[in-house]
Parts: C-alpha cells; structure tokens; sequence
C-alpha cells in the first residue's frame, strides 16, 4: 500500500501545481501579451494584478450555464470535459526529475513512467480532439460545425509530422521510456556541451524538435494556427456556443495541452532536468542568481526608486523582493539542493518554451486554412520524413550503441 | 472464482466472441452505411482482441504482428471506404444501406 | 579446365551483339557513316580477337572450353554456357569473321542508296553473333541456338525487301523449309539427352566411341540420321534445298554471306562436329554421300538452264555444298571442311562480283539483259574470272584442290560416285562460264548504262580473288589431320588429270555455245526438248511439293481443323459454356439483390456453416 | 486485481459494443465504437501487449475514428431512415446470429479449459521485440503493406478531393 500511498501523495501535489500553473500561465499570458502591446495588462486585482486569475475563475463559475436549444445535449455537456480530461491525463507520463529520497522514501519525481511513454503521450494528444470537434458538432451551429471540422482536420494533419518528429530523437536515444530518454541525455560534450538530442551526436534534432513545436502549435490550436476559434470568421469557433464552466474547460483544456507539450518538448530535446551546463561550473548557483537579481530589482524599485502613480508598490514590492531572497536562500539548502535542482532546470525550460508560446502568439498573425493546410503537408511533412532519413542513415553509419 | 491476478484464458475469448457478434448484429440490422462500417471495425476489434489473447496464450509475438497488420490494413480500409462513402452521398443523396442496391443509377 | 589462358572467348561473341544492339535500337539516328562503322568495327574487332585467340592457343592439341554459368540445370541434366575452340572451329571462327568482314565492307558500298540501312547492318551484325555461337557452342543446345538464331537472321535478311511479295515469300519458304530440317535436329539433340544424359560435346563424343557396335548401331544411326535430317535443312541439300534459289531475292551481300559463305556451311560443319558419331553409324555416311552426290548433280543440272545471274550462282552453291557433303559422306571431313573454306573465298567472290555486276546495272540481273561488259565493268569482271576459274576447279586455283581432295576420296570410297562427281564438276565448269560468257561477252542487250562500282566495293572483291587464287595452298588439311582418322589420300595423277580435263571441257562447252556461235543455246534446247523443259523448270520440284504438302495442308487446315473442329468443337464448346453460365447466372441472380446486409446473411450463413463442421468433428483444440 | 481491471472493462466494452448497435444517431455509435477501442486498449496491456495498445488507440481511436466523425459531420449524417427491405436479414438474421454465438459458445466452452489463466506481467511485449520481428520476419508483409497503404491514400485522394473541397469551403 505504500506504493499506493506514495503516489496519491505525488498525483495530489502535481494536481495543485497543475492546476495553479493553469490559472496563472493565462495570467502571464495576459502580462506579457500586454507588455508586448506596451500596455500595462491585468493590474487591478491584488497586488500588480496578481489575483486576476481567481477573480476570472469566479466570475466564470457565477456566470449562467446557458444551455442553447436544439443542441445535442449529451455530446454538448460531455465534449468539454473530454477536453479536459485528455488534456490533464498526459500529465502523469512527465518525469520531472531523477528519483530522489525524500525522507527516507526513495521515489521518482514524476508520476508514471510505463516503457511506450512517447506512444502513450501521442495517443492522448491524438485522442484529444474529440473534445472539440463533438462541442463543434453538438452545439447545433454552422461556425461551431465549421470548428470542429477544421480542428479535427487540423489536427489530423499535424499528428503526422508531430509523431515523425518524434520519431527520430528515439531513433538516436533507442527508448520509448520518457524517464529513460531524459537519462540518455545525460553527460556533456567536451565538458560543456550537453548532450540533449537538439545537440546530440549523430545527428543533431534541431529540425525536428523545430518541427515538433510548430506542429504542438497546431495541436494545441495556438496563433498562428488557431482556425477553429477564429473569431473574425467563425464568431468563436467551437466554443460559440459554450458559456461559464464548460466553456472554462475549453481554455483549461488549450492551456494544459501547452503545459503538456512544453514538458514533452522539454522531455524529448531539451534534456529534461539535466542543468545546461556542468555542476563543477557553477550550474547550481543559477537559480540563486536570478532569484536574488529579481529581489535586489524589485526592492530597488519598491524602496529607493518608486515608479509613479502606484501607492501600492510601496508595500507588494519590497515583500515579493523579500520573497525571492528566501528562495533563493532555500536553493542553497544543501539537504533540498538535489530535489530542487532539477525541478528548477526542467521549469525553466518548460518556461522558455511556455514564453516562446506566448511571444508567438504576440507577434504573428493567423494563417488562412489553404495555408495551413499547404505548410503541413507540403512543407512540414516532407522535411520531417527527410530528417528522419538523415537521422536513421547516421545512426545507422554509427552503428549499434555500447 | 480464480485468484484474483490471474485472467482466465477464455474469458478474453468469450468477450472477443461478444464482441464479434454484436459487430455482426450492427451489421445485419443497421441500415446507415457509417454505422455498418463501425461494426465491421468492431468485429475487427473483436479478432485483434483474440488475436493478442493467443499471443499471450503461446508465448508468441506474432499475434500481436497480425493484429498489427490489422490496423494498418483497417485504417487503408477506413480512407477508402470514407472516400467511397462520401462519393455515395454526392451521388444519391443518401446513407440508407438499402436503397444503394444498384450499381448505376 | 586448368593450365588454360583464359581468353575472354565470349568478347568475340560481345563486338557483333554490340554492333546489333546498338545499330537495331538507336541506328535511326545515326549516320550512316556511323552506322557503318560500327557494323565494320564490331566484325573486324571479333576477327582480330579470333586471330589474337589462336595466336594465344597455338597447336591446340585439345580443344579450349571456357565455361561460363550454368545456362539450365534439371534433375541431372546440366547445360552450362560454354565456349570452346578446337582446330575444326578455328577454321570456321576465321573463315565467318574474315569474310563476313570483307563482305561487311562491301555491303556498304553495295546498300549505300538503300533504305534501311541501318535495320541491314544490325541484322548482320545480329546474324555474325549467332553464327559465331553455332561455331563457339560447346553443346548442342548452345550449338541449337546459333542454329535457329541464323535461320531467324537469314530470315529478316531475305526478306528485306518486306514489301516486296516475292522477298516475303521467299522469306517465309527459307523458314518453313529450315522448320522440317530444326525438327530433325532437335529431335537428334533430345536423343542424344535421352541416350547420353549430357549435351556437353566431349561427353557425348566420349560416349559415343566407348559405346558398343553392337548397341551404338540404332541410337547413333538415328542421331546422325537425324542430324543430317538437320544439316539438309541449313545447307540446302535434296530435297530440302528448294528454298536457298528463292534466298537470293535478298540483298546480294547477304546472299553471298548467309547463302554462300558461312550459314549454309553450319550443316557441313555441324556433321564434320560430330564426326565420332557418324564414324560409328556407316548407313548415316552412306546416306551423306548418296544426299550430296545427288544434290550435286540436280543443282548443278538446274544451275545450266538459269537465266538470272544469282540464281546461276545459287544453284552453284547447293552444287557445291552437295560436293562438301560427298566429301563428309566418304569420310573425308578435312576435305569437306577444306572445300567449304576455298568455297567461302571463290563463292563469295562470285556473289560479290554479281552483285558489282548488278549494281552497275543499277539492279538488273537478267542474263539475257547483259553482256560486253568487260570493258566496262574490267576489275569486277577480272575477279569474277578468277572466282569461276576457281569454282570450276583448274589447277592451281583454290576449287581444284579441295575439289579434288574430295573426288580423290570418293574414288577411294566407291569408284562411280567419283565419276559422277567428276561430271558434275564440268557441268559446273559449264554454267559458271556460261554465265560469265553471258554477262562479259558479246554485244551488250541492256538499257541501263553500265559503271564501276567505288572502290569500297571492288577491294574485297579483289582480296577475295587472291584468296580464291591462293587459297589452295592454305593446310587445311594438314590442320584438321589429328581430328580425323587419317583415311589414304592416293595422289593418282591420272584421276587428278581427268577431273581436269572434265573442267576444261565444260569450259570449252560453254566457249564453244556461248563465244563462237551465240544464239545457238536455244536450238540445243529446243534438241534437248522435254529433258531441257524439266531442267529449266527445276524438275518442277517447287511444283511437287505445292501438289505433295502445301495445297493437301491448306485443304486439310480449311476442311478439318476450320470447319471441323474449330467451328464444332470449339465454337461449340464456347457456346454451350455460355448458355450454361448464363442459365446458372439466371439463377443465381435471385441472390444478387444488390443489398449489401442481403450479403452480410449468405457470408454469416457460411461462417455458421464452417463453425458447424468445426464443432461436429472436433477442431480447435 | 487483474480480474477486477478485466470486468471492469470487458463490461465497458460489451455496453459500449451494445449501445454501438442500438444509438439512433451515427455519432453516438462512433462515440460508443471508440469506447470499445479504449477499454480493448486497457485489456491489451492486461495482456502485456503495450506497443499494440498504444497503437490501438493512435490509429484507431486517434486516426480512423477521427476519420469517421470527421465524414459524419460532414454529411451531417441523421438518424437512420427506415426505407428498402432485405428479407434475407430479417428472416434469417436472429436465428442465425444465434446459432453463431451457441457454436462460438460451444467451441469455446470445450477449448476453455485447456488454456489455463493470463497473469499481468508474465509475457511482456515491447516495441523492441515487435519490431525486431517486423523487420526480421515479417519484412515482406511490412512492404507489402506499406505498398498497399499508399495506394489506399491514392484512391481516397481520387475518390474524395472534390467532395472535400465542395464540403469545407
């Protein structure tokens, strides 16, 4: 039962973070949208906005659940939640971190690792469009119809060159394991160049890991690919028709999918946990840096330097700087270190990624669907199959691994 | 009643069997074209099941290969038969399996 | 074999292919220079690799085989690709490739203004690569591949002129014809499987001489016999020589490469081949003998009442080749081979020279149109001299030689083949002049205005008529001596002075008929009455066979198999096949409602059927 | 534990497999096939089959039936119209579907026994081995199919390019 124990514990913990993540990925979003706009963004609510995710959520849960007529009611409630429910799943198939010991309970940090990982992850972004062509179908609606069938369509199309993409890196990392990927990965070139499978010998996967993120754009229904909720054609896509809580699931669902997709991304090219470069180099001290740069700018600007016009920064600032101290301080603790550390470096990729999301989203606009279409399958397809030969060819011509 | 962790054999067959016939069932009283190609892809499904049951029964990968080639064949199977019955619809105007009974109309 | 320098032999088989291949596929857009080079220069490249060849091989005590793959391989019978070169071959391998050059050369003086000209050449070329298999082979089977493979060439090449009736005609005569003389040589090379359970020359010549008189005398007789069947066939001996005459309507290259030279000599040399087997089967000798003294006779009879010039010439060689089979007949195998290498050299000169005559006449070849054109034509009527001097046997010409090697033998076998082969031979003497006289002497009878042919065309004639002259001396003889049991060659000076003589009269004849008193010819004919009819009717025997075979085979092929069994049987049998399948059709349509779920049940009945059989006798277990 | 997963998800797929045959609406019995195909894909890893159960669900769940409701949608395909007649099923189909189950019951009940029990774990099956005797074995059949696969994509592209077309814009 320990077993049992132990991961309810771990599934309990992953669905906070998760689900904080969630409500504040949209708020970042928001921020750095409008900073990108220089606007201010979100800032009312809390200090420097930052309770603008709760105040959302309530308002969506007080809102009317409007049910139209002549939906098909059955398929109209269950789509959104097969949204979410194949958006969350993923989840438990990322390895954040190696297996540590945590008072005295030595586990993996992560919550499953099953061998056909990758297999599984595809399956359940394959599977995930289900949510939105049935709430396309089920709400009765030409747009939403429209939305659906381009969602699908879409999604389709993009598994193809996701999944060949994929493809290669196993072919250099010869598992399907997602934790023994992230071990293949260890180790550095050299001593400074990490073997991730973007740089790893014999073939470096840039292109496909270049390949897997615009296709997770697609999969994930993001600018520049986000036709099924086009607003200027389609009033607003598949989820036209949607209001309050399921249409809450819709959002909860895209952003999970790019939570999951990052981590994926993370995962297979990035290395995982594994730091970017060597420990004996100082890798460790990076997050106290940063942290401690974040206070030392916040106190700077709370205390000596105020910006006009904001009476509360007096106050939030000065404590949020406090706040970073102390956790930078707890990056030192030396008992923490080897929890910690992985979990920092596998965020922080995940997070440059989530902001690559973001600033894409800030900076391009949307592909009309002809073109969309054209890029996957005349442009995406073709180069993934082309890197997959070069690849195999290399591993071939390297021969069989140790 | 066996032990808890462990499966009678037959059991996988009795279900695949079900599963067979209700395939057959759709099959025979189902008049939409779409539905009586879902049931084919049950019955398909039914087969894979036994497939993989006998796999594990011999020790042998080799159910497992066939039920492979099962689903690319059913997925080459799928593309086509769609196309078809899209064309059907251009065609007639209709999905009912019963007034496609002419080759030409 | 070990200790052998391998030769690349099947390089003399690859320049011809080559040259056919290339001229045959992409020789439309070649020019015709070009072409003609490549034509020239694959023959010329294959002659040198002979010549570099033998210069490698020397004395060639044994025979030189190169084995290449394995061609067919049943149960225990094995074929192999083979090549071999024995001293028998050498000769064959320089004669084909010499002369087939110089004629090379020739035809493309002689097909300049052709059309064509490049699907000539690739025939040629096509046709040197198959006859140099059949020389190469070193089994029968490879041997029956050139076999056929010359017959198809001869075939395309007489029928050049397709749209023409008679070329075709001619054409298809030559293949039937070849077929009856194929059939026996297969049949004689499915013996030989049957008997020996190997088709490898050595073996079965091994075979053949340890087997016991007793036992040999019925298989070997039939296999030579039906050898010879085969070699009538190719070399145009009675009574299967009617269709060489009606050969010549292809170009005259042709006539004087396939139809002189080299193809109609495979059967002569195929019987020289296999001289063990025939060595073991007397009768098949006697037969030999008996088919070429006869067709020496008849051909060289036909040859003196022919008023086209090629046809004279045409009638010489079935004459000539009749004489070779004598000589094989008698046991004289290096004589026959020896005639057939001095007959390559004047016959082909006769031919070429024709053909000079007939492209000065912008293609006239009617006798009676010629005439006085010495003057006009002088080196080709110089070497066409020296190749009938030749072929008529007067000493020291290469034709005397041979020709008396062969009678020398014959006189040593049975005394009166000799003198009929002796008058044969002024008979010869005779119509080789007269066509000469005819064409050369007297008054001019044509319109067309007569003029030397380039110099491409008269230097093989020319090198041609120093081999007829010289070609005598060649050792053939000597050569071919360790083959062949040596059998007494007595230099009676007497025979040797008759035979002589027999040609000088036949010459003086035709000086006397021709020279002194033209115009006479028609009264001794008229004198001759129905003999002279008959002889220039050809003995009617194109006649005998239209009454004996075709006409019957038309009739039958009409009556019995058209009427008969094709509109009965056949038809009948298609038509009740119909009817049953469309009552049956009829019925079963009742089930083809066309309604798919309709199906679904019949294939569920059939499961349900399956698994019924399944239960009662206890499968799946 | 085994037997619990096992009725757990036989009995969702037997229902779903029901409803497939019984739902009005096509979508429904798509929703319900795709049932099937989830609960098939647990019981293959119950078998150790855990590359086929992943295929399963990309293929079929993720691919072909995504195909299905795409079409459905797309003709806007409604409840099934009661027209035409085919005797054959209606006279013959009960019994007959019947003598079929008896016989499968039959044969299986006197096989049953002889095949002794599945326990999770005991023979494993990953894409390792499958492919090493894809590759090895059963490359031939692999070509094979690979050929058919395309010409199955070229006759969908022929038969339904307009129609596509015409259908989304």
């Amino acid at each position: 039962m320990n077993f049992f124990l132990i991961s309810l514990i771990k599934t309990g913990i992953v669905a906070g973070v998760f689900m904080t993540t969630l409500a504040y990925l949209q708020w970042i979003e928001r921020k750095v949208l409008a900073h990108i706009q220089s606007r201010v963004g979100p800032y009312r609510v809390g200090p420097h906005g930052l309770l603008q995710p709760l105040a959302d959520v309530v308002k969506l849960m007080t809102k009317e659940g409007f049910v139209p007529s002549h939906v098909n009611l059955f398929f109209y409630i269950l789509a959104p939640f097969l949204a979410v429910f194949f958006a969350l799943i993923s989840i438990c198939l990322i390895p954040f971190g190696p297996s540590v010991e945590i008072f005295g309970v030595r586990t993996d940090l992560g919550l499953a690792d099953i061998n056909v990982g990758v297999l599984f992850v595809l399956a359940i972004s394959s599977v995930g469009v289900y949510g939105i062509a049935l709430g396309g179908w089920a709400s009765n609606n030409k747009y939403s119809l429209m939305g659906g069938l381009r969602s699908s369509a879409q999604m389709i199309s993009y598994e193809l060159p996701m999944a060949i993409a994929l493809v290669s890196p196993m072919l250099i990392l010869n598992d399907l394991s997602l934790r023994t990927i992230v071990n293949e990965q260890a180790g550095y070139y050299l001593g400074v160049i990490p073997r991730w499978s973007i740089f790893q010998m014999p073939f470096p996967q840039v292109f496909s890991f270049l390949i897997f993120l615009i296709s997770a754009f697609a999969e994930t229904n993001r600018v520049p690919f986000d036709l099924p909720e086009a607003e200027n054609e389609l009033v607003g896509g598949f989820h036209t028709e949607y209001s309050s809580l399921n249409f809450a699931a819709f959002f909860m669902a895209e952003y999970a999918n790019m939570i999951t997709v990052t981590c994926l991304a993370t995962v297979l090219f990035l290395g995982g946990w594994h730091p970017l470069w060597p420990v004996e180099y100082g890798s460790d001290f990076v997050p106290v840096l940063l942290m401690l740069g974040g206070s030392a700018v916040l106190l700077f600007h709370g205390l000596i330097q105020p910006v006009k016009g904001r009476p509360w920064d007096r106050l939030t600032m000065p404590a949020a700087g406090l706040v970073f101290g102390a956790i930078a301080l707890v990056f030192l603790v030396p008992v923490l270190k080897p929890i910690l550390m992985p979990i920092f470096w596998f965020v922080a990729k995940a997070g440059v990624l989530l902001f690559i999301f973001i600033w894409i989203r800030g900076t391009l606009p949307r592909f009309r669907y002809d073109q969309l279409m054209n890029f996957t399958w005349k442009f995406l397809f073709p180069v993934a199959i082309v890197n997959l030969l070069i690849t195999a060819f290399a591993v071939a011509l390297q021969g069989p691994k140790n | 009643m066996p032990q808890l962790n462990a499966v009678p054999m037959s059991w996988y067959l009795i279900l695949s069997a079900i599963l067979f016939s209700l395939g057959v069932a759709g099959f025979l009283f189902r008049r939409n074209i779409i539905t009586v190609f879902m049931s084919i892809e049950l019955m398909l499904n039914a087969v894979n099941l036994s497939f993989v049951a006998f796999s594990q029964h011999l020790r042998q990968v080799d159910g497992q290969i066939f039920t492979f080639f099962v689903m690319v064949v059913a997925a080459a199977e799928a593309a086509v038969g769609l196309a078809i019955i899209l064309t059907v619809f251009k065609n007639r105007q209709t999905l009912s399996i019963d007034e496609v009974s002419s080759l030409k109309n | 074999m070990p200790n052998q320098p391998d030769l690349q032999l099947w390089l003399i088989l690859f320049f011809p292919l080559l040259g056919a291949l290339i001229n045959g596929t992409i020789g439309r857009r070649l020019s015709k220079g070009l072409i003609s080079t490549i034509a020239i220069g694959s023959v010329a490249l294959s002659f040198l690799w002979v010549a570099r060849a033998l210069s490698e091989l020397g004395q060639l005590e044994t025979p030189h085989i190169e084995r290449y793959f394995t061609w067919i391989s049943s149960g225990d019978l094995k074929i192999g690709f083979d090549l071999s070169i024995d001293r028998l071959s050498s000769i064959m391998l320089l004669v084909v490739t010499g002369v087939g050059t110089l004629i090379h050369v020739y035809a493309v003086g002689y097909m300049d203004h052709e059309e064509g000209f490049w699907r000539f050449f690739s025939y040629l070329n096509l046709f040197m690569f198959f006859m140099l298999i059949l020389v190469l082979a070193q089994n029968f089977l490879l041997l029956f591949v050139g076999w056929e493979g010359v017959g198809l060439c001869s075939y395309l090449l007489i029928g050049f002129y397709f749209l023409e009736k008679y070329a075709g005609d001619a054409a298809k005569k030559a293949f039937i014809v070849n077929r009856v003389g194929d059939f026996g040589f297969s049949l004689a090379v499915l013996l030989m499987v049957v008997h020996f359970g190997s088709l490898d020359m050595t073996q079965v010549f091994a075979a053949a001489k340890k087997m016991p008189l007793e036992e040999s005398g019925g298989v070997l007789t039939a296999i030579a016999l039906l050898l010879v069947v085969g070699a009538c066939g190719k070399s145009a001996q009675v009574p299967l020589y009617v269709w060489l005459p009606d050969a010549m309507a292809g170009p005259t290259p042709v006539s004087a490469l396939i139809h002189a030279a080299t193809m109609v000599t495979a059967g002569v040399y195929v019987v020289a081949r296999s001289s063990e087997v025939f060595l073991k089967a007397p009768v098949a000798m006697d037969v030999v003998a008996v088919i070429g003294l006869v067709t020496a006779v008849v051909a060289a009879l036909i040859g003196t009442a022919q008023n086209d010039i090629k046809k004279v010439f045409a009638y010489s060689t079935v004459s000539q080749l009749g004489f070779m089979f004598l000589g094989l007949g008698v046991g004289a195998f290096s004589a026959g081979i020896f005639h057939v290498v001095t007959h390559a050299f004047f016959k082909a000169l006769l031919f070429l020279g024709a053909g000079s005559v007939i492209h000065a006449l912008h293609g006239e070849q009617d006798l009676s149109n010629m005439g006085g054109l010495r003057s006009k034509i002088p080196i080709t009527y110089w070497t066409l001299m020296i190749g009938a001097v030749a072929i008529a046997g007067v000493w020291p010409f290469a034709g005397f030689h041979s020709k008396d090697a062969i009678l020398l033998a014959a006189h040593a076998h049975s005394p009166w083949m000799y003198w009929v082969g002796v008058v044969t031979a002024g008979l010869t003497a005779f119509y080789v002049f007269r066509a000469i006289f005819l064409c050369f002497f007297g008054t001019y009878r044509g319109k067309a205005h007569p003029h030397e042919s380039p110099a491409i065309m008269y230097m093989p004639l020319v090198i041609l008529a120093l081999l007829s002259v010289a070609g005598g001396y060649l050792p053939v003889m000597e050569w071919l001596a360790p083959l062949y049991p040596a059998h007494e060659q007595p230099h009676d000076m007497t025979l040797i002075l008759i035979s002589v003589a027999f040609a000088f009269a036949g010459i003086f004849m035709a000086y006397y008929v021709y020279i002194l008193n033209p115009g006479s010819a028609d009264g001794y004919a008229k004198s001759l009455g129905g003999v002279y009819r008959a002889i220039a009717g050809k003995f009617f025997v194109d006649e005998a066979y239209d009454a004996a075979i075709v006409h019957p085979l038309e009739q039958g092929s009409r009556t019995v198999l058209m009427n008969g069994f094709e509109e009965v049987i056949v038809e009948g049998g298609v038509n009740a096949t119909v009817a049953v399948t469309r009552w049956g059709g009829g019925f079963l349509r009742l089930l083809q409602a066309g309604n798919i779920r309709s199906y679904a049940v019949y294939i569920l009945l059939g499961a349900v059927i399956f698994l019924g059989v399944m239960a009662t006798n206890g499968g799946a277990r | 534990m085994d037997l619990i997963l096992f009725i757990i998800f036989a009995t969702i797929a037997v229902a779903c497999g029901i409803s497939l045959v019984v739902q009005k609406h096509p979508i429904g019995s798509a929703l319900s096939l795709i049932g099937v195909m989830g609960s098939l894909a647990v019981l293959y890893l119950l078998l150790g089959a855990e590359f086929i159960a992943a295929v399963q669900l990309i293929v079929y769940a993720g691919a072909i039936m995504v195909l299905f409701v795409f079409v459905i949608m797309l003709l806007n395909a409604g409840e099934e119209t009661i027209k035409g007649r085919s005797w054959p099923s209606r006279l013959l189909g009960i019994p007959l579907l019947t003598v079929f189950l008896g016989l499968l019951a039959y044969l299986l009940q006197r096989m049953g026994p002889s095949m002794g029990t599945v326990t999770f774990g005991a023979f494993n099956v990953g894409a390792k081995e499958i492919g090493r005797s894809l590759f090895n074995h059963y490359l031939l059949p692999f070509e094979v199919t690979s050929v058919l696969v395309l010409i199955a994509i070229l006759g969908a592209i022929v038969l339904a390019r307009k129609e596509i077309d015409k259908c989304l814009n």
